[in-house]
């Protein structure tokens, strides 16, 4: 419900904004929604937008539940995409079922590998994650920027990309559902049984939730720090494997990740946390994001308006005192999704 | 006994440390003038935005407020002070808007993580997204300072070899950053309010004992730290260029938290940090097409070495014990 | 649950009435009815921005300016999309080319491989890609044009403006990304002001990446400041913002206008960076509106052909250093302008 | 200053002037949700006197005076202080009225000089800017020389040894003109010898006119330099003698408290072979003191032995060495063959130990799990509550089920938060988890504490019918009746070692309370906790 009085605030607060821009509101949403989801191409463009959006949201959702904030989801996509190119390029020969599996499984194996060094050193040194995961991100963003400089540029192109999945390994949309649409659900679904009907997530909630009676149950915090960094590292590596071999240009360049790591916080938190929760939420905001072009098309307004929106949104989402306002009662609950900084 | 050999060895390390760089410094001077006296002035102009924006999230940090907001807070100042003076045609108007937006998106953090006791991290998180989204879609194309910001020599000084053209032929905006830092240093460790800045970040139920108020206090510290990070966003659009461009902060405020860290939080070392970082910067451009080093290695050199100094230095390094946890009265221990 | 929805309501109240209280119209400045293109009578001109704004102050601005310069000559019609991402190039070329656009213009290199899919899936549909060399090995869509400019060329006569003006005979440039379309710039910049004053010292430097090498006005600037502090006295700014803090760092230094000079890239900076006016003696143009208005011409007469179309490239006026410079100067450059144009004259550069 | 000096003897025999009443509590009441920390509370204490509020953990001593130094408020009754009843706004305001604190978690500044810590909150400035640390160091020295405390002024908080900490506490109360003086626990965490300086510090400050408010639960200490005593149970005053006219077995007795006797049906136990032998076993705490030191006692099966003692005296770290929550520093466990000396929580438990932990709110319970994950939170990870780690939801309730009704925990359904639960439900939960697995042994850290007397009785009946069933118990309870209604065989501890078993049935209260106050038959009282480093 909080989610949803947040919505509806941050899109109040966004229409007055349209308005004062001379536009109707009612016209722009529905200018905006009616091309994000009705139209083909721009249904195309949304789901390919949920894909990588589900799998970033989880990347946060999946660590909050243990009251750890992974705002390294960029960096961990942005490696795991950078790992599917490299694999993708070395198996440029092999049959095209090979390259897309090897692909992924590099994708995956590299963003874990990338969001576990931020939960070993939490877990060993007690380094806060949220600083870790900064610096990450920035050191992945050196590091692909050489790698697209460097060992694995594509001389053909004219600006610093990697070379291109060969075509076999290509996976373009059937119809308007991009191949890693049915991934991102099924991950999401997984996630969410695997919070809820697993030891393993069973052991993170516990974590999360009271780490002395964890402790007293016999669960090892540190190893859990890293197991749970280490599944949302590649579920953000995933997509950045996804990204590669599904969505053109079929090769990592400059912008691929866009602003990913930030609009996965956004989703996890409309999400409230739950993995089945970022579906609608992603679904939300690539609808945004992929109508905002359209919109601006069709209105003249500037496309950024969906960022006002989207941030004002994930303000109202976090913020229990407004929400307080609108809603007496529900505040506590509110307050305590994530856990503080020091303990 | 060992206290006494700890103390003058750390003072050996305080004084001798910036007397070697300088040391180095002028021996570069005297092989090279022009050269030496360029990159460094390339490194002060570099490092000053984020010397401003580490020292807000040092104030920050030391009251116990994590600032992960630092970036969208300069490129809202830098987006006001920068529109502000071109719509009023006068740089004092815009230099006072920069600061003054500095100062509200430092009150909107004190506001949500002290009194509504939000979680800082997505405050922060909060802070960057709306900063960028207000300053792309309220953005005009075509605006232009009424004239450029002065550039200041300062008598004497200014006319002393290498640091004169470094840090004392600037504008004003560095040569505040170059003042402010030494002066917040004495605050942060010489003065009542330093005292129990710092009380309140590393254990505030002791300052409340001792009669503190620790909310009022960082909420007003967070607003205050809002003056260097309104500073740093002008100094970007203003003085450093003559324009504003979407997202032309380019990561400065999280190279800053970097920055920070590194300086261990005290102002002085937040320079030497800075001024490093700086001077790696100027030396990978100089050095360009002369030695083949990967530009990029330069760049994430900060970031790296700051996972390094936290992994490696995390007992002797460390952040104020308190950061990040609302202080609820009579809940503290 | 009850009790929380009708809590909640207000605020969707609230939000719907905000929604409603509009006016029936769309507003500023845009028809929100759209205009039916798929009528022969309405000539329908779609632009694709490659990432950055229409309001660049470089490439996409000038590709705008020659889609408006067009606009009333032609009677058309003429609306821009802005896309976020790469990936959304190919979705935003389908919203042109669904809605039945007579030409659509896709800006820049990163455009060019949705550009060349798009072209062959609408063989109705014309496009020009500005700034894309086509592989004609490859491409043989006759519906798609790749305008590109001899950016070497335009590097050239600033080099050759810049080693006649240079008094320290070091000149410099700051530039954006080291890839192609930057280096063809600085190399024959080099070129040109070696050929004017062969003992002059040509410095350049690139941004280092690492986020966005051509938004990046702070580096940029920076990077004048040094090069001016080692001698530079003429530096030509490449690579969109990034080149625009050089300009105007050098515009703010004492000397600005006398003694030391910049020079603009792409279009005339005299007009979209007002603040280097103080410096910039020229800019080093690639003629993008002239060339999208004579294309949008030509095809509004039918008579576009495929395949790459070589712009011009050139350098602008000197505004008000037209007095300043000495006339002999502007002799010589105006001879190397007219030589490299007709082919007489080679910048022999290679990447 | 040498001990002679500061023998707490000294002190003793004052006069009590009594008449101007310093500070004075009247029907002082604080409630945190649904529990009473404090009820009614009346008190007074005159200048010069040494009042010392005696309890157990949780009888609400630090609750009465957080209320005193204004860092809560009262919700009903007033605090008069020298005939001024103004409510106390905050500590500022207390200490201004003339309080000082030593708090038990010592509200000092780790990363900060000691001189910097005493003038927090009052720094003396030069020029209007600049600390003047000149002056700070001086009022430590002066201020350390008066009161007969050493420590150095620019030592870091952090460097400093637990003891000199303290010292650094009670200075910094001292450092305002202090007219009563509130120590919460001061000398649970200091050496004897550091115990008896600091009692004859406070000695010396009471003669001299300052009222002292001592909070502890060591009987010595309050004989030692008190002249009136306050017991609290429960957050309420249960008695108040001066010292001249008891003694320690009658103050233990006072504190662990008589009101109920509960009587538990059941027969002679039939110990059968050892299960639980721990042997030697040392332990430190968590701040690095020994707690338990030298520490042996066996369980067989089928017998319930009872750990008798004043808190502090090592249990928690007893039972959480042996839980396999805290690592000995030496000696061992063993459990029948199996050494489980270096086992952790999971593999103890597994190994067939159950642990009724003694802050349940702590580590007993997720609060915001259901009952039903509550009660397999201990074996979530072994079949059939899983299997290839997916959770067998199904098994999982069905044990919930059983449970709830065979333990009669009340709760609307399985699915209800243990956090939406009574205390007695909750520790029901805790219970009933433990015992599930029928363990062959059974810690149960003071099961019943914050219980209801329906929730005691259900738990003493299911502790007799495990044992009855065969299992080894382990009872370690702050309240005697408790152990001496349940176990059949008592084991005294003091000072974190055994003074003495005693068969359950022929125990004489006076001489447990002898025994717990460190008394032995013959041997004066003395106290033998120690230290491990000093």
């Amino acid at each position: 419900m909080v989610p949803l009085v947040a919505l509806a605030a941050a899109f109040s607060v966004g229409a007055l904004l349209i308005r004062s821009q001379g536009v109707n509101p009612a016209y722009a949403y529905e200018s905006l929604f009616s091309y994000a989801l009705l139209d083909g191409s721009g249904l195309t463009a949304t789901l390919q937008k949920v894909v990588p959006l589900v799998l970033c949201g989880l990347a946060v959702a999946i660590p909050l539940r243990l009251g750890l904030f992974n705002i390294g989801g960029q960096g961990q996509f942005m490696v795991g995409a950078i790992g599917a190119a490299a694999a993708a390029y070395a198996l440029r020969s092999a049959p095209g079922i090979v390259t897309i599996i090897v692909t992924m499984v590099v994708g995956v194996l590299a963003g874990s590998m990338w969001a576990s060094i931020a939960g070993l050193l939490k877990a060993a040194r007690g380094v806060h994650e949220v600083i870790s995961t900064i610096m990450l991100n920035s050191v992945a963003g050196g590091l692909i920027d050489w790698m697209l400089n460097g060992p694995l540029a594509d001389e053909q192109v004219p600006y610093p990309a990697s070379h291109a999945v060969p075509g076999s390994a290509q996976l373009p949309p059937i119809g308007v559902v991009p191949i890693g649409l049915p991934v991102a659900v099924t991950l999401a679904v997984a996630t969410a049984w695997l919070l809820r009907r697993t030891t393993i997530g069973f052991r993170f909630e516990t974590v999360g939730r009271n780490r002395y009676a964890a402790s007293y149950a016999g669960i090892s915090i540190r190893t859990t720090t890293v197991v749970a960094m280490g599944i949302a590292g590649g579920c953000a590596g995933l997509s950045g494997g996804i990204e590669l071999v599904g969505v053109e240009p079929y090769r990592y360049q400059d912008g691929i990740a866009a602003s990913l790591g930030f609009d996965g916080i956004t989703i996890a938190l409309l999400a409230r946390g739950n993995p089945i929760g970022t579906i609608p939420a992603a679904l939300l905001v690539a609808a945004m994001r992929a109508g905002a072009p359209h919109l601006a098309l069709d209105t003249g307004l500037r496309p950024e308006i969906v960022d006002m929106v989207l941030a004002i949104t994930l303000l109202f989402v976090s913020l229990p005192l407004v929400v307080k306002l609108i809603f007496r009662k529900h505040a506590a609950k509110g307050s305590q999704l994530a856990s503080s900084w020091g303990a | 006994m060992a206290g006494i050999v700890t103390w003058q060895f750390r003072h050996l390390l305080a004084i001798g440390t910036p007397l070697l760089i300088l040391i180095a410094a002028y021996l570069f001077y005297f092989v090279d003038q022009t050269v030496a006296t360029s990159m460094c002035a390339n490194a002060w102009f570099f490092a000053v935005p984020l010397v401003l924006g580490a020292l807000t999230g040092v104030i920050g940090e030391r009251s116990g407020v994590v600032n992960i907001g630092i970036e969208g807070q300069m490129l809202t100042a830098a987006f006001a002070s920068f529109f502000t003076a071109a719509a009023t045609k006068s740089l004092v108007a815009g230099v006072a808007a920069g600061i003054l937006a500095g100062v509200a998106m430092g009150a909107f953090l004190a506001w949500t993580t002290v009194t509504a006791r939000m979680d800082q991290i997505i405050a922060g998180v909060a802070i960057n997204i709306v900063a960028t989204g207000i300053t792309s879609f309220f953005y005009k194309s075509g605006a232009q300072l009424p004239v450029n910001m002065p550039q200041w020599n300062v008598p004497v000084l200014s006319k002393i070899p290498l640091i004169g053209e470094t840090f004392f032929q600037t504008g004003p905006i560095a040569l505040f950053a170059l003042l402010i830092a030494p002066v917040l240093h004495f605050a942060m460790f010489r003065t009542r309010w330093g005292l129990r800045t710092r009380a309140i970040g590393e254990y505030p139920s002791a300052a409340d004992t001792a009669g503190i108020n620790v909310n009022r206090m960082r909420f007003v510290n967070v607003v205050l730290a809002g003056i260097l990070a309104g500073a740093a966003g002008t100094y970007l659009s203003m003085e450093a260029t003559s324009s504003f461009s979407r997202g032309m902060t380019a990561g400065r405020g999280f190279l800053a938290l970097a920055i920070m860290i590194f300086g261990a939080w005290r102002p002085l070392r937040v320079v030497a940090a800075a001024l490093f970082f700086g001077f790696a910067n100027a030396l990978a451009s100089q050095l360009q097409g002369v030695v083949d080093i990967p530009q990029q290695f330069v760049t994430l050199l900060p970031y790296v070495l700051t996972l390094a100094v936290l992994a490696i230095a995390a007992g002797r390094v460390r952040a104020p014990a308190a950061e990040g946890v609302p202080f609820i009265k009579g809940e503290g221990q | 649950m009850r009790s929380k929805f009708v809590l909640s309501a207000p605020v969707f109240v609230l939000a719907l009435g905000l929604a409603g209280c509009g006016g029936s119209t769309g507003g500023a400045g845009s028809g929100a009815t759209p205009t039916d293109c798929s009528s022969s009578e309405t000539f329908c001109v779609g632009l694709v921005t490659d990432g950055s704004k229409i309001d660049d102050k470089s490439f996409n601005q000038a590709a705008w300016a020659g889609v408006q310069k067009a606009k009333d000559s032609l009677g058309a019609y003429v609306r821009y999309i802005e896309p976020a991402e790469a990936k959304d190039y190919a979705a935003s070329i389908k919203q042109f080319t669904d809605q039945k656009y007579d030409v659509v213009i896709t800006v820049g290199f990163l455009t060019a491989d949705p550009t060349v899919a798009a072209a062959a899936q609408n063989p109705g549909t014309k496009f020009i890609g500005v700034d894309q060399l086509l592989d004609t090995e490859k491409v043989k869509s006759p519906n798609l044009t790749g305008l590109t400019f001899p950016a070497d060329q335009a590097g050239y006569a600033v080099g050759y403006l810049a080693g006649l003006l240079t008094k320290t005979g070091k000149v410099g440039a700051i530039n954006g990304l080291e890839i192609p379309p930057v280096q063809k710039y600085f190399k024959g910049y080099e070129a040109g002001a070696k050929a004017s004053n062969p003992k002059v010292e040509v410095v350049g430097v690139y941004h280092p990446a690492g986020g966005q090498p051509f938004n990046d006005p702070v580096w940029g600037a920076g990077e004048a400041k040094k090069q001016l502090s080692q001698g530079v006295d003429v530096i030509f700014g490449i690579g969109s913002n990034t080149g625009n803090g050089a300009l105007n760092e050098v515009a703010k230094s004492s000397g600005a206008g006398t003694t030391r000079f910049c020079i603009g890239v792409d279009v005339d900076q005299w007009g979209t960076l007002p603040e280097a006016r103080p410096c910039l003696v020229t800019s080093a143009e690639k003629l993008i509106s002239d060339g999208v208005a004579e294309l949008l011409g030509q095809a509004g007469d039918g008579t576009l052909k495929g395949g790459n179309f070589l712009g011009k490239t050139g350098i602008s006026q000197f505004h008000d250093f037209d007095d300043k410079i000495p006339a002999d100067v502007k002799a010589k450059v105006e001879d190397v302008v007219k030589k490299l144009a007709d082919g007489s004259l080679q910048t022999n550069v290679v990447l | 200053m040498t001990q002679a000096e500061s023998r707490p003897e000294a002190a003793r025999g004052r006069p009590p002037s009594t008449e101007e009443r310093v500070l004075e509590l009247q029907g002082l009441s604080k409630s945190y949700g649904a529990v009473h920390a404090n009820s009614d509370i009346t008190l007074h204490i005159g200048r010069g006197e040494i009042v010392a509020l005696l309890g157990e953990n949780g009888a609400g001593k630090s609750t009465l005076v957080k209320q005193i130094f204004g860092l809560t408020r009262p919700d009903a009754g007033r605090i008069v202080i020298k005939g001024d009843s103004t409510p106390i706004k905050d500590p500022k305001d207390a200490i201004r009225r003339g309080i000082g604190m030593v708090h038990q978690h010592f509200q000092l500044v780790p990363v900060m000089t000691v001189a910097e810590n005493l003038i927090l909150g009052h720094e003396p400035v030069r020029g209007g800017i600049r600390l003047d640390l000149a002056a700070a160091r001086m009022m430590v020295r002066e201020l350390s020389e008066k009161h007969g405390l050493a420590v150095d002024p620019d030592a870091r908080i952090e460097d400093l040894p637990v003891g000199a900490q303290q010292r650094v506490e009670i200075l910094k109360a001292l450092s305002h003109r202090v007219d009563l003086l509130i120590l919460d626990e001061p000398t649970a965490v200091l050496t004897p010898q550091e115990t008896d300086e600091l009692l004859g510090v406070l000695s010396e400050l009471a003669a001299a006119g300052t009222a002292i408010v001592f909070i502890t639960h060591k009987l010595r200490e309050v004989l030692a330099v008190a002249d009136r005593v306050y017991v609290l149970r429960r957050g309420r005053v249960v008695g108040t003698v001066p010292t001249d006219e008891t003694d320690a077995a009658r103050l233990a007795t006072m504190m662990v408290g008589h009101d109920v006797i509960l009587r538990v049906d059941k027969k002679p136990s039939t110990p059968g072979k050892a299960v639980l032998s721990v042997r030697d076993l040392v332990v430190r705490d968590n701040r690095r003191l020994t707690a338990v030191d030298g520490f042996s006692i066996e369980v067989r099966a089928g017998e319930i032995v009872g750990i008798a003692g004043v808190e502090g005296n090592g249990q928690r770290e007893l039972v959480e060495a042996i839980a396999g929550m805290r690592s000995p520093l030496s000696g061992t466990v063993r459990l029948g063959d199996r050494d489980i000396t270096r086992f952790n929580a999971a593999d103890t438990n597994a190994a067939g130990v159950g642990h009724i932990p003694e802050d349940r709110e702590r580590h007993g319970i997720v609060a915001s799990y259901s009952i039903a994950d509550n009660l397999v939170l201990n074996c979530f990870d072994s079949e059939p509550y899983s299997r290839h780690w997916i959770r067998n939801i199904s098994a999982i309730r069905e044990h919930a089920i059983a449970l709830r009704a065979e333990f009669d925990i009340r709760s609307a359904s399985i699915d209800a938060t243990a956090g939406s639960l009574s205390g007695g439900n909750k520790q029901k939960v805790v219970v009933a988890r433990e015992m599930a697995a029928r363990p062959r042994l059974l810690v149960a850290a003071q099961p019943t504490r914050g219980v209801d007397i329906g929730a005691i009785e259900l738990i003493h009946r299911r502790i007799v019918e495990a044992r009855d069933a065969g299992a080894a118990v382990l009872l370690v309870s702050a309240e005697l009746d408790e152990v001496l209604s349940l176990a059949d065989r008592v084991a005294v501890i003091h000072a974190g070692k055994v003074v003495a078993e005693l068969p359950g049935d022929l125990v004489d209260r006076a001489e447990i309370g002898r025994l717990m106050a460190g008394e032995r038959p013959g041997v004066p009282p003395t106290d033998h906790r120690s230290d491990g480093e000093s």
